[in-house]
């Protein structure tokens, strides 16, 4: 039975001078149990907002407009607060955020912390039964166990990381969605930490959410990827299709902006351009503007999702020109001569900010 | 004893103290007569074309701020403006009490000083307020003593002393219009009023009450006589000021005297109208010797609050006892040589030379204390005895610092009072203790409320207002140890520039009486009706200063003119 | 610095400040003009008698050695003799203190308790109408001074309505106990009630202000998100890790606003009638009772002092991340 | 060094342009924000009440000059007023005549409450203003300096925060006299204090960004570091204190008036408050306790509010955030 169906998502949030921003426009997907799903995508794609709609952790001028989120067969987007907090949040759909080091409130033990969801999800469960298992995650996650009683800052980055996993693993939850869960760490760290996430979701046999921009991390995690390109999902697949064959240019880009795993001769290519203006997109595709083979179809009408292999979609007019697509875009002239035609190219570029 | 409830202003002027002159009724003599000496009339043809010298010098107002005294910090601004208008320069020293005692009382630094003389009762013989500008009196001169002006006329000195040693009660009130007539004259102050009391209670708790004059609500007889009504026992007593002390000995504030003396007893009592009257005693004393040896018969069957018996030997030791060890009252014994035992019952005193009012200022002022309590003190003044055992008709339960002072009524006494216990309660200030009366936290207040409080008060119909005159005035003191200020022109210039009636009806609100003299009218006796009286009129300010060589400036600056000379006293 | 050291130069620091606090009071106190025995000369003290006094007391004395003399005394926790009242001042003072203490020591905590709380929703519902109204209502009651609060509160509450007693602490003639219990029963609280409302009303403001603005920056946390994301209850949140967090600045700032509300509670006492240190002050002063002015002045100082040091520590000991300067 | 920096006062005109550009951009945060334009409507009414309550004129030299004529009291506000049987209006309920009554001495409220602006207005900016002054310049200086220049220093701020305002200013006032002076002073001794400390950790965290270090590299002084670099970035901050200084002043001033110790001759709205409460009028003369309290509460709450929104310009933080 599939453990989570997303359908149709549209999450929007409001700006101060009343501007829409369609942050999740018509999102699907599902997640079987024990599955590794990659959400991939640039800053501000609107991977980050995907995620947070499923246990509904939107800021207070963002909401679900559309669309359902079911797990195993509960709609999330129906339920009541308390519902959602008793039945959902953390005990079915945990998180692991971004910098740990942050993550925990700094006044209290992280042992406390850990007691404290496992004694309020889990009524009946002694302060003692509960740090006794704090202990024991401790122990999985190869942190001395009596460091429970130490406060957050006296935690070093990869450690505060681990403490984190163990706190999101506390309730043995069926997903667990790990946001950009390594980029905060040094480079040598975040392969362990990575491996522990991976190794620690399997022993718990819980599903996972992994958002990251970095290809190559999903590459190695994921059992399948989905790319997410201005609110939308532009193509999702098997993590080996989309790794080695994929049919969006865009994949295709970001592909190229990362150390090939396979190959180290490539030099890295970057998309030019920024991520899309998501207050009233319009009609056409969203990545048309620094897409090197938008034609004239693709600035006026907006692709649909087209099913080219089994559970392999990709939201593009020219997804069929598979090959010419590939070779192309591993050639450093296509992305730079790339002459970009739409006026929000002008906008400085965005700094790399974790979104 | 008469008992009134007359309320406000329209007792206003009736009052009067027709029985003041019994006060040594029994040592009138001779009627002498002589007639007081006429204001002598000095004024001199002035040239007021006469060249301008230099101006008179900034004058000194030492005022008190708005905070000790609203009413006279009011005045005392008004005046200034007077003064200003006239011609002076003025330096407005507003001060806050103790300052303004110390300022002018001790160091002397002052031209112009605001301060009032308060009346006890014992101050309606005339001794204390005439003598106190009487410079050959040592307790006068000096820092802190009471003759503020530093006014030394050797023909009032004169009289003064004379008033003191006559026994001749017609000869004594001759003498004592002719002192106010001099400091009429010679306005070594200016006399401006006599701040009447106007205290108030609840009726519906309490009657019978015995206001009386100078004390009010205060009075030592109205704590005896104030009848509760239906089942209440106990008196709630307000009164805006903590008492510091019950020790006798050192009972130095009217407040803590007014206390004292309902816990110890005296041989006599000034009543409600101001005549002493036989208490411990059994009836009037015995002047023998031409007045040196007075011989006191004491009641018998007294007892102290501890149940021992008060004996003749209690009396005679106390006066001993207190004339050497009080500090403030000490000297009241001065006239008295020795005082002996001369019977179970009698007590006997011999003076150094008849004194006009040994009744009223000796034997009804000194306490009787338990020696047997007070022998074996080492220092009576510090003595922490919390007993205050006396023979009085209240005696002492509990005192709570700034909360309560409770006494319950001895019932032993021969004049018990008609509640069983009296709740002193201090407050911060009036209007507090007015906003508890209004409330009905307390039955009775001690001081006079704010004018606006007194016209709330006269319409709340649980509150009933009860107007009191009073010997105490308010003046206006002159430094004549400054130069600028012994020119008596000056001052009389001055006392016109002061408002009287401004003062009386706007800022008392009609509570005072307008005053020339330091006799209050109400003190019908020894008050001179017919002194020369300073109302408020520039012009005649103006006047006065242009007789006496004075010219003013272009700016209508003061200045003094080449035919100046300062005359420090008329006549 | 580890924090035992830091601690010690703190009290090493305290004591240098109070020694110039104490010098301070000193020299302020000789300079008053004015002496205490000038009132009783209204009354009729002779000369002689005053001069004997002013000896008596040691004003006459050089000031080096009345300067040994009250450093003397202090150290040995004695304040003198109170002039007006001739018995030791700390029989008479410590009563005072002890008013003082609970007018102002519950309208403290009534103060942050609604100031905390009402801090902490303001800065929760963000954005709201209730922030706002809720922010104009603190501002107004901060922008009210203390005597004009009582006396709106008196004119209400005692004037119009006659729910409260006029004034004082206690009913006339009530035997209310002995010790504790002469603060703890019905009639005492009663007194109680609309004076400590005023400092409440007056006191809330700085509370509620602080924990709001803290809260924003807290609420902007990760640590919050997480704890939301566990699905823990709102309340549980809002009180146990938004506020908690946000409270140690409010905290610390408690600290001062009692040594400042110490300082202003003469207003309260002037207004309600209440027999407190600050009115003892004033008093003092003004009759020039200089060692009870002084002993109400310094047991006033030294809390505030103490209560500076005590938030100094405080922050150190509430907030395990700090590290001492 | 081949080059030498200008002298500091060359850039002083710019400075102050860029200055007033800045105070100018920063009323912008006005626009929307209700709470603080109210701030500034009411502080505008107080000021305008304040300069045409009553004729403004100067004695120079003899010479007297009316700067304003304009008198908004409708009535000198010293006069008693008589009825027409010459008794005094004691007391008297608001009328045509007295919109706002009469007191105790039958004056009229409306014109006392009117011309009572000023005590408030000069005490409040004036003892604010030196406050902060003195404030900025210690923290400045102690955090700039360092060492024992700022042991010294803050030591003597711990002194300053040991005086409880009101008993202190109460036995100052005894000492030196009443007056406007010593209030004014008595305020700023213990105003001071709180921007010494709060400056203090700002410059604390200026000193050592790279404009300051580079400044040092090229020489320039102490005092122009001080004054010309790192003042200019504290500066906004001083001006909050500033604001919320008035109105701790103006307290301040009130609650020392209330207890009858405020400036004398001159007419303050807690003065007032005293008189009422001093002659047991505010049970029935509401209109004579309630206008001058109302005011006090209003011009506090004025820059209060404008404190507030400028406090968002300080601390960008609490703006609210989405």
């Amino acid at each position: 039975m599939t453990l989570l169906e997303v359908e149709n998502l549209r999450t929007y949030y409001t700006e101060d001078d009343g501007g829409l921003v369609r942050a999740a426009d018509d999102v699907s997907f599902s997640i079987e149990p024990g599955e590794t799903l990659g959400l991939v995508g640039e800053s501000g794609s609107g991977k980050t907002t995907i995620a947070k709609s499923i246990i509904r952790l939107l800021a207070d001028n963002a909401e679900i407009v559309d669309g359902s989120i079911t797990h195993r067969g509960t709609e999330i987007t129906d339920l009541s607060k308390k519902a959602l907090n008793r039945e959902i949040r953390w005990s079915e759909i945990s998180m692991i955020p971004q910098n740990a080091m942050n993550a925990f409130d700094p006044v209290y033990t992280v042992g406390e912390q850990i007691v404290e969801v496992i004694t309020v999800h889990e009524r009946g469960t002694s302060t003692a039964e509960a740090m006794e298992r704090a202990r024991q995650l401790f122990e999985d996650l190869g942190i001395d166990p009596d460091r429970v009683d130490d406060y957050p800052h006296q935690f070093s980055g990869g450690m505060a990381q681990r403490a984190m996993i163990a706190l999101a693993l506390a309730l043995n939850p069926s997903l667990i969605l790990a946001d950009e869960p390594t980029t905060a760490l040094d480079v040598v760290i975040q392969d362990r930490i990575l491996e522990t996430i991976k190794r620690m979701q399997e022993e718990y046999d819980s599903a996972m959410i992994l958002i990251t921009h970095d290809m190559s991390v999903v590459a190695e995690t994921c059992d399948r990827i989905a790319v997410v390109y201005g609110g939308r999902i532009v193509e999702i697949g098997d993590a080996e299709t989309i790794i080695d064959d994929p049919r969006h240019p865009y994949t295709l880009g970001l592909r190229n902006a990362f150390p090939d795993i396979t190959a180290d001769d490539q030099a890295l290519i970057s998309i030019p351009g920024t991520p899309p203006d998501l207050v009233d997109p319009g009609e056409g595709c969203r990545f048309a503007p620094r897409c090197p083979f938008a034609d004239e179809e693709c600035w006026e009408v907006t692709p649909h999702p087209v099913e080219y292999e089994p559970g392999h979609l990709v939201e593009c007019h020219r997804a069929d020109e598979k090959a010419f697509l590939q070779a192309e875009a591993e050639k450093r002239e296509t992305w730079l001569g790339q002459e970009v035609g739409d006026p929000t190219a002008d906008r400085a570029p965005v700094e790399e900010v974790d979104d | 004893m008469r008992k009134h409830t007359e309320s406000r202003r329209d007792f206003l002027r009736k009052g009067g103290i027709a029985g003041v002159a019994g006060l040594s009724v029994s040592l009138a003599g001779c009627p002498g007569a002589d007639e007081g000496a006429a204001p002598a009339d000095d004024s001199t043809d002035i040239d007021t074309d006469a060249e301008l010298t230099e101006p008179v010098p900034e004058l000194d107002f030492v005022m008190p701020t708005e905070g000790s005294n609203a009413e006279r910090h009011e005045l005392s601004l008004l005046a200034a403006s007077s003064f200003e208008e006239v011609g002076f320069e003025i330096n407005r020293r507003q001060l806050d009490f103790e300052t303004q005692v110390s300022v002018a009382l001790v160091e002397h630094d002052f031209d112009i000083n605001v301060i009032g003389w308060g009346g006890t009762p014992e101050r309606i013989d005339p001794q204390t307020f005439i003598s106190d500008l009487h410079e050959g009196l040592e307790s006068n001169v000096g820092p802190g003593g009471r003759n503020s002006p530093g006014y030394d006329n050797p023909e009032y000195n004169e009289i003064a002393a004379e008033q003191f040693l006559t026994v001749d009660q017609d000869r004594r009130q001759e003498l004592v219009y002719e002192a106010q007539e001099i400091l009429a004259r010679d306005q070594p102050r200016t006399y401006i009023a006599n701040e009447d009391d106007m205290h108030a209670y609840r009726p519906g708790n309490f009657q019978d009450i015995v206001p009386t004059m100078g004390e009010g609500l205060n009075s030592f007889w109205n704590m005896i006589e104030a009848t509760p009504v239906g089942d209440r026992d106990t008196l709630r007593f307000g009164y805006p000021t903590e008492i510091t002390s019950l020790n006798p000995m050192q009972d130095m504030a009217t407040p803590d005297r007014q206390w004292v003396r309902v816990i110890y007893d005296r041989l006599y009592r000034v009543t409600d109208e101001g005549v002493p009257q036989p208490w411990a005693a059994a009836d009037d004393p015995t002047f023998e010797d031409d007045g040196e040896t007075v011989v006191v018969p004491i009641r018998e069957g007294m007892t102290f609050h501890d149940g021992e018996p008060v004996t003749a030997e209690d009396i005679a030791w106390s006066f001993e006892y207190f004339g050497e060890h009080s500090v403030t009252y000490g000297g009241r014994m001065d006239p008295v040589e020795e005082v002996t035992v001369t019977g179970d019952h009698e007590v006997t005193f011999h003076l150094e030379q008849a004194f006009a009012p040994f009744v009223a200022n000796v034997l009804a002022q000194i306490y009787i204390f338990p020696q047997h309590v007070w022998e074996d003190i080492d220092d009576p003044v510090d003595q922490d005895d919390e007993d205050y055992i006396g023979s009085g008709p209240y005696q002492f339960d509990e005192w709570r610092l700034e909360e309560e002072l409770r006494l319950d009524a001895f019932e032993d006494h021969f004049q018990a009072p008609n509640v069983d216990r009296i709740i002193r309660v201090p407050g911060a200030d009036v209007s507090t203790l007015v906003r508890m009366l209004e409330e009905d936290e307390i039955d009775m207040v001690g001081a006079t409320p704010s004018v606006s409080a007194q016209d709330r008060l006269e319409e709340d119909p649980d509150v009933e207002n009860v107007f009191a005159p009073t010997i105490a005035f308010f003046k206006f003191a002159y430094n004549m140890r400054n130069e600028v200020m012994q020119d008596v022109h000056l001052r009389r210039a001055l006392s016109y520039c002061v408002d009287k009636h401004a003062y009386v009806e706007d800022m008392m609100g009609g509570v005072g009486t307008v005053t020339h003299s330091p006799i209050a009218e109400v003190n019908e006796f020894w008050h001179n009706p017919d002194v020369e009286q300073f109302t408020f009129d520039l012009q005649a300010a103006r006047d006065e200063l242009a007789g006496a060589g004075y010219g003013w400036d272009d700016d209508g600056r003061l200045h003094y003119t080449e035919d100046h000379e300062p005359q420090m006293f008329l006549g | 610095m580890g924090l035992r050291a830091y601690v010690l130069r703190r009290i090493g620091q305290l004591l240098l400040t109070y020694f110039v606090f104490l010098t301070i009071l000193f020299v302020l106190f000789r300079m008053m003009p004015g002496d205490p025995t000038s009132v009783f000369i209204l009354e009729g003290l002779p000369a002689e008698a005053r001069e004997e006094r002013i000896e008596e007391l040691g004003f006459n004395d050089p000031l080096y050695i009345q300067y040994f003399d009250y450093m003397r005394q202090l150290m040995t926790g004695e304040f003198g003799d109170s002039i007006i009242y001739r018995e030791p001042v700390v029989n008479i003072i410590w009563d005072k203190v002890a008013n003082t203490l609970f007018l102002m020591g519950s309208s403290l905590i009534l103060a942050y308790t609604i100031g905390i709380l009402g801090g902490a929703l303001m800065g929760w519902y963000r954005g709201t109408r209730f922030e706002k109204i809720g922010i104009v209502g603190v501002l107004t009651a901060r922008s009210s001074p203390e005597f004009w609060i009582g006396i709106i509160l008196l004119s209400v509450f005692v004037f119009w309505l006659g729910w409260f007693p006029a004034a004082g602490m206690r009913t006339v003639g009530l035997d209310s106990g002995e010790g504790i219990w002469r603060f703890l029963n019905r009639d005492f609280l009663w007194h109680l009630f609309l004076p400590m409302l005023t400092g409440a009303i007056f006191f809330t403001a700085t509370p509620a202000l602080l924990m709001r603005n803290t809260m924003l920056d807290v609420l902007d946390e990760d640590y919050i998100e997480v704890k939301e994301a566990e699905g823990l209850p709102e309340r549980r949140i809002l009180y146990r890790h938004a506020a908690r967090n946000s409270i140690l600045p409010v905290v610390t700032v408690l600290a001062i606003v009692t040594g400042a509300a110490m300082g202003g509670s003469v207003i309260i006492e002037t207004v309600f009638n209440w027999d407190g240190m600050g009115r003892a002050i004033v008093d003092a002063v003004n009759r020039r009772d200089l060692p009870l002015a002084m002993a109400a002045f310094f047991i006033m100082g030294s809390l505030v002092i103490f209560m500076n040091f005590v938030a100094d520590i405080a922050y150190v000991y509430l907030d395990p991340r700090v590290e001492y300067e | 060094m081949a080059t030498r920096t200008r002298p500091g006062w060359r850039d002083l005109p710019e400075k102050l342009s860029s200055g007033s550009r800045w105070i100018a951009g920063k009323f912008r945060v006005f626009e929307g924000d209700r709470i603080g334009q109210t701030g500034l409507v009411l502080l505008f009414g107080i000021i305008l009440i304040g300069i045409f309550g009553r004729p403004i004129t100067l004695d120079l030299f003899g010479m007297s000059q009316t700067l304003q004529p304009f008198s908004l009291a409708p009535y000198d506000p010293s006069v008693s007023h008589r009825g027409p049987d010459g008794r005094l209006l004691r007391l008297e309920g608001p009328s045509w005549a007295h919109p706002l009554g009469t007191n105790h001495l039958g004056r009229d409220v409306l014109s006392r409450v009117i011309v009572g602006a000023r005590v408030s207005l000069i005490v409040g900016t004036i003892a604010a203003f030196m406050a902060v002054f003195i404030g900025t310049n210690i923290g400045l200086t102690a955090a700039y300096f360092g060492g024992w220049v700022d042991d010294v220093l803050m030591r003597i701020t711990d002194i300053a925060y040991g005086l409880p305002f009101l008993p202190f200013a109460i036995v100052l006032l005894a000492i030196m006299g009443q007056s406007i002076y010593w209030i004014i002073f008595a305020i700023v001794i213990i105003l001071w204090r709180s921007t010494a400390r709060v400056i203090r950790s700002q410059v604390l965290s200026h000193k050592n960004r790279p404009y300051v270090e580079s400044a040092e590299a090229i020489g320039a002084s102490n005092l122009r570091i001080m004054y010309i670099h790192i003042l200019p970035n504290v500066l906004p901050l001083a001006f909050l204190y500033a604001a919320f200084a008035v109105g701790y002043a103006v307290i301040a001033e009130a609650s020392l008036s209330f207890l009858g110790f405020g400036p004398p001759e001159m007419i303050s709205w807690g003065g007032m408050i005293f008189t009422a409460f001093n002659q047991d009028a505010i049970r029935q003369a509401w209109w004579w306790v309630f206008p001058p309290g109302l005011m006090i509460m209003f011009f506090v709450m004025s820059v209060f509010f404008i404190g507030r929104t400028l406090e968002m310009v300080v601390n960008p933080e609490l703006r609210h955030r989405e």
